[in-house]
């Protein structure tokens, strides 16, 4: 179908500068990170950083001076805690000055529904009584049957959306399992997605399951095979989280010199994601492989 | 502070937090404490509390493996449900979570709670923002919240409300109409705090073995009320703190 | 954990004279026959049946002096055309006066959807414009960011939900797969749940897939296990579609006599799910019974 | 109407519909004609189209087992994704389907389709109601209704509006804001008909082989006005007919 792309193509096409661009949406775990290397790779600048927890994905980019702006409930380190890049950029304008749009978890999950579900916004009962509620993307809204106040949550329209999924087929049709976070209602609202996955399959292993089926390729513009592109956040079934290497992180970029050491080390220096294997080394990637082979019991489709 | 021996502060809040939990009740479990604490009450008081994360994920055992992320394969694998954020956060805000537990930078008198943006000598720090805290502080039943008991931390009134406590005190939360309860309870390092049914202001119930009041108070930000029949918190028992070592034998979360 | 029942303990306890019920959430397949045949059987009164289609079953409930208010979009026989108890009790109120609360499809899934979600309304484009959408339970409501007209949809709470499901555990826990209609939301949105199943599993068949869980324990207050309790209707898996027995039911039905004698036959002369089973024969079930194992990819959960 | 040596009207009807099927388009294939229209269109023209049904499948090949509802198991097994039917209609709201196919028991000079209540003879007949067919009608960038040409379903102005097509006619969609695009075609036992996209009054395209322009309007309720390049609804070529022959062998949607 010719959506079958390299990462360098793919961001290179479809990541403009200035564009909005949803990553993380799988919360903690299927972090894009192979694919927001490469956007640093290629200095990206202006972009919109939307996702709701991005786990030192965002500081990252923040710190490479890709950002302008952040959508976002939370950024930082989830393990370790604070995101120093973020810090740096938010109170000293260090590298560039940084725009937040502040969600919670929740409304930003609603904005991506209702762009998703062809809606301007979505009513919510949360963040009303949070400071953060009373900005331009929130508003109240009555409900006409029982008079109640809801805060109504602006739609978001991400320009792209970068997912990585377990499997999928050449022509971006993906199969995920685990926790799914954000993930569907992004790949909708998005104008187009770029997809890496760990395995790509025949599209028949797709019809084999439809229930399992979360992005489609209709919205999916490119489709690579990136193993392991979600380290070091885990993806469930190939690749358990490599928590040693955001403490490691949280260590290295404490001052801006620190992180621009990292980020010379982990992602200027290298030049494709198999580099990127190949410094983490087998001693390193083994143990993060699953060990067992806990297999979902068989369910039969047969008509 | 010092009850080392037998048990730590940490040890203490996740025995504390677990007894928050009721039979049945689905509640938001977070991260570590709490998480831990969610692991205790279902081997012991709780068997059929079920817990509820933000990524999706819904569970009715604690899983046994060490993790940093509720996202973690250990948290994930026989989970009871595995889906989308929203639908999460429509069980609580359908009020079927009774109860959600948060942490915090700063709390302030009436229980509001700020990680957005504290001040320390007149320089300000970003702080990574709600995640989903603003969530469940303004749509459970019952939030628990902890926190670590440091006069800084304990300031009159917070300088950003990310988290909706009682807002100003006695009926602003119904004026308002915010959907859940508000704070329940507040587990510091020091004691336990409840709030004033009429007031909404924080009450310092309980303090932990080996702290007293007025070492409490020299850690708050505000004059402290203290409960009639204030007491010493409970400490952990035997059969507590087995089954917590259990789930955190190299104590990462607790030492 | 105390749930499994009989369907004649599950209904009797479950739907009192009044009820709202929910039922056919799945669309034209899952629809709990076995249990709305036992509704009859057990002369409920005034019941409000809520769902989007129906296929014969609301015909049958109307036709059986069983409703006394039909909230859908659609009611009739999918196969064949109009359902002739529901024209009589509109047309004619035969056998007694039924009040239609009108939905469109859409609609509908959206007042269980706002229900399910714990909102007293959800906002959508459609049905502007169609003639039903001037009820009460439907308002205009503006979008507080771009001010356009939207249609507010009211939440739907059901006293009830009745559910067929290929599997699920003792407390409730449920596998859904094929096509999920508004089975997740009429869960959520119903104030409890009477599951009808063909398969009653391990709690740790459940676990393995946590991703199929359509329906938790928690909203479910009795498990009943009804091998092909959904015939006519499909159960994908498990039971294909009886397409005759909907034919059959639509010309035996034009008139009301024609009516009370169909309902003699299968509802009323039977006492129980085996007897109407025995009554179908093995000549006629063997052929509903899917002929192939048509199994879904294995996929790796483990951490 | 006697085509039937070389195929049936309703095999004619077919075709019409698989025409209406750009490549890669999304469309609402319905049951019956436009379902084996969408199987047409699949192996001829438009390779890459995807059928969407509203249970909450999503297809990109056709079943081959007839079947009866959209639910039947032929229509589920190896389909593209297997959701809610909230999630399929949000795919129409939000504009990726393009393109849906209703039938009905009335249709009126501006599209607008009843299938709710008819009057006949002052007898009035309830009809079943919506299911998806208001949805398909509001949202659809384009909708095509499929008819029986008869005088009584073709009144100047339906008793009830179900599914709403042009309204009062000019400007009214857009007045109303409606999100879809408004009826683009009929297709019905007799003739195909587009509308006016000034006046949106329902014109007479095309009469099928054998049919006069006098024979649709004696089955039409108001004077038609007439497309003035009126021609022949092209009949289905053989290899449409040997395509449409595989999914209905019987023909027990086209006989």
């Amino acid at each position: 179908m010719g959506k079958l792309s390299t990462l360098k193509d793919a961001i290179a096409e479809h990541v403009p500068d200035g564009a909005s661009v949803a990553m993380g949406c799988g919360l903690e775990s299927l972090i894009p990170f192979a694919a927001s290397h490469e956007i640093i790779r290629q200095k990206k600048r202006d972009l919109q950083l939307i996702g709701p927890i991005s786990d030192i994905q965002f500081d990252q980019l923040i710190g490479a001076g890709c950002a302008r702006q952040v959508t976002a409930a939370w950024v930082g380190n989830v393990a370790a805690g604070l995101g120093h890049n973020f810090r740096r950029a938010v109170e000293q304008r260090i590298p560039a000055e940084l725009v937040i749009e502040e969600h919670s978890n929740f409304t930003l999950g609603l904005a991506l529904k209702a762009a998703a579900m062809g809606l301007p916004f979505l009513p919510t009962h949360t963040a009303r009584g949070s400071d953060f509620a009373r900005a331009a993307h929130f508003a109240p809204v009555s409900c006409p049957f029982t008079g109640e106040e809801l805060l109504a949550v602006r739609a978001l329209h991400p320009d792209v959306a970068i997912i990585h999924v377990q499997r999928a087929d050449a022509d971006g049709n993906a199969h995920v399992w685990g926790n799914l976070g954000v993930i569907r209602e992004a790949a909708l609202a998005a104008k187009k997605v770029i997809l890496t996955c760990e395995e790509i399959v025949d599209h028949d292993v797709i019809l084999a399951d439809p229930n399992r089926t979360a992005v489609f390729g209709f919205c999916v513009a490119s489709v690579v095979h990136v193993p392991f592109g979600s380290h070091p956040s885990p993806t469930q079934g190939y690749a358990r989280r490599d928590d040693q290497f955001y403490f490691d992180y949280h260590r290295q970029t404490r001052t801006r010199e620190g992180f621009l050491d990292w980020l010379q080390t982990w992602v200027h220096d290298i030049n494709s994601h198999q580099e990127y294997l190949d410094r983490l080394g087998p001693d390193r990637l083994g143990p993060l492989k699953p060990s067992q082979d806990q297999r979902a019991p068989a369910i039969n489709f047969s008509a | 502070m010092k009850a080392r021996a037998a048990y730590t502060v940490r040890e203490l809040m996740v025995i504390a937090a677990a007894r928050e939990i009721r039979d049945g009740e689905l509640a938001f479990v977070g991260m570590r404490l709490p998480l831990l604490g969610f692991a205790v009450a279902k081997e012991l008081y709780a068997p059929r509390a079920i817990g509820v994360f933000e990524n999706g994920i819904v569970r009715d055992w604690p899983a046994l493996a060490p993790i940093f992320t509720m996202s973690d394969p250990p948290n994930v694998a026989r989970a009871l449900y595995c889906g989308g954020l929203i639908d999460v956060m429509g069980l609580l805000q359908s009020g079927r979570v009774q109860l959600g537990f948060i942490g915090g930078a700063e709390i302030d008198r009436f229980g509001n709670v700020n990680t957005h943006w504290v001040r320390e000598r007149q320089k300000r720090t970003r702080l990574p923002g709600s995640g989903g805290a603003a969530d469940i502080a303004t749509l459970a039943e019952r939030c628990i919240v902890i926190m670590s008991q440091e006069r800084r931390r304990f300031p009159p009134r917070v300088e950003f409300v990310t988290s909706p406590g009682y807002g100003e005190g006695a009926a602003w939360r119904e004026r308002a109409r915010l959907k859940g309860g508000g704070p329940s309870r507040v587990i510091t390092t020091m004691a336990t705090f409840s709030f004033d049914p009429e007031s909404r202001e924080m009450i310092l119930s309980t303090v932990h073995p080996g702290a007293t009041v007025a070492d409490v108070q020299r850690e708050t930000g505000w004059p402290l009320r203290v409960a009639a029949n204030i007491g010493t918190t409970a400490p952990p028992s035997a059969e507590e703190l087995a089954v917590l070592r259990k789930y955190d034998p190299n104590g990462i979360w607790t030492s």
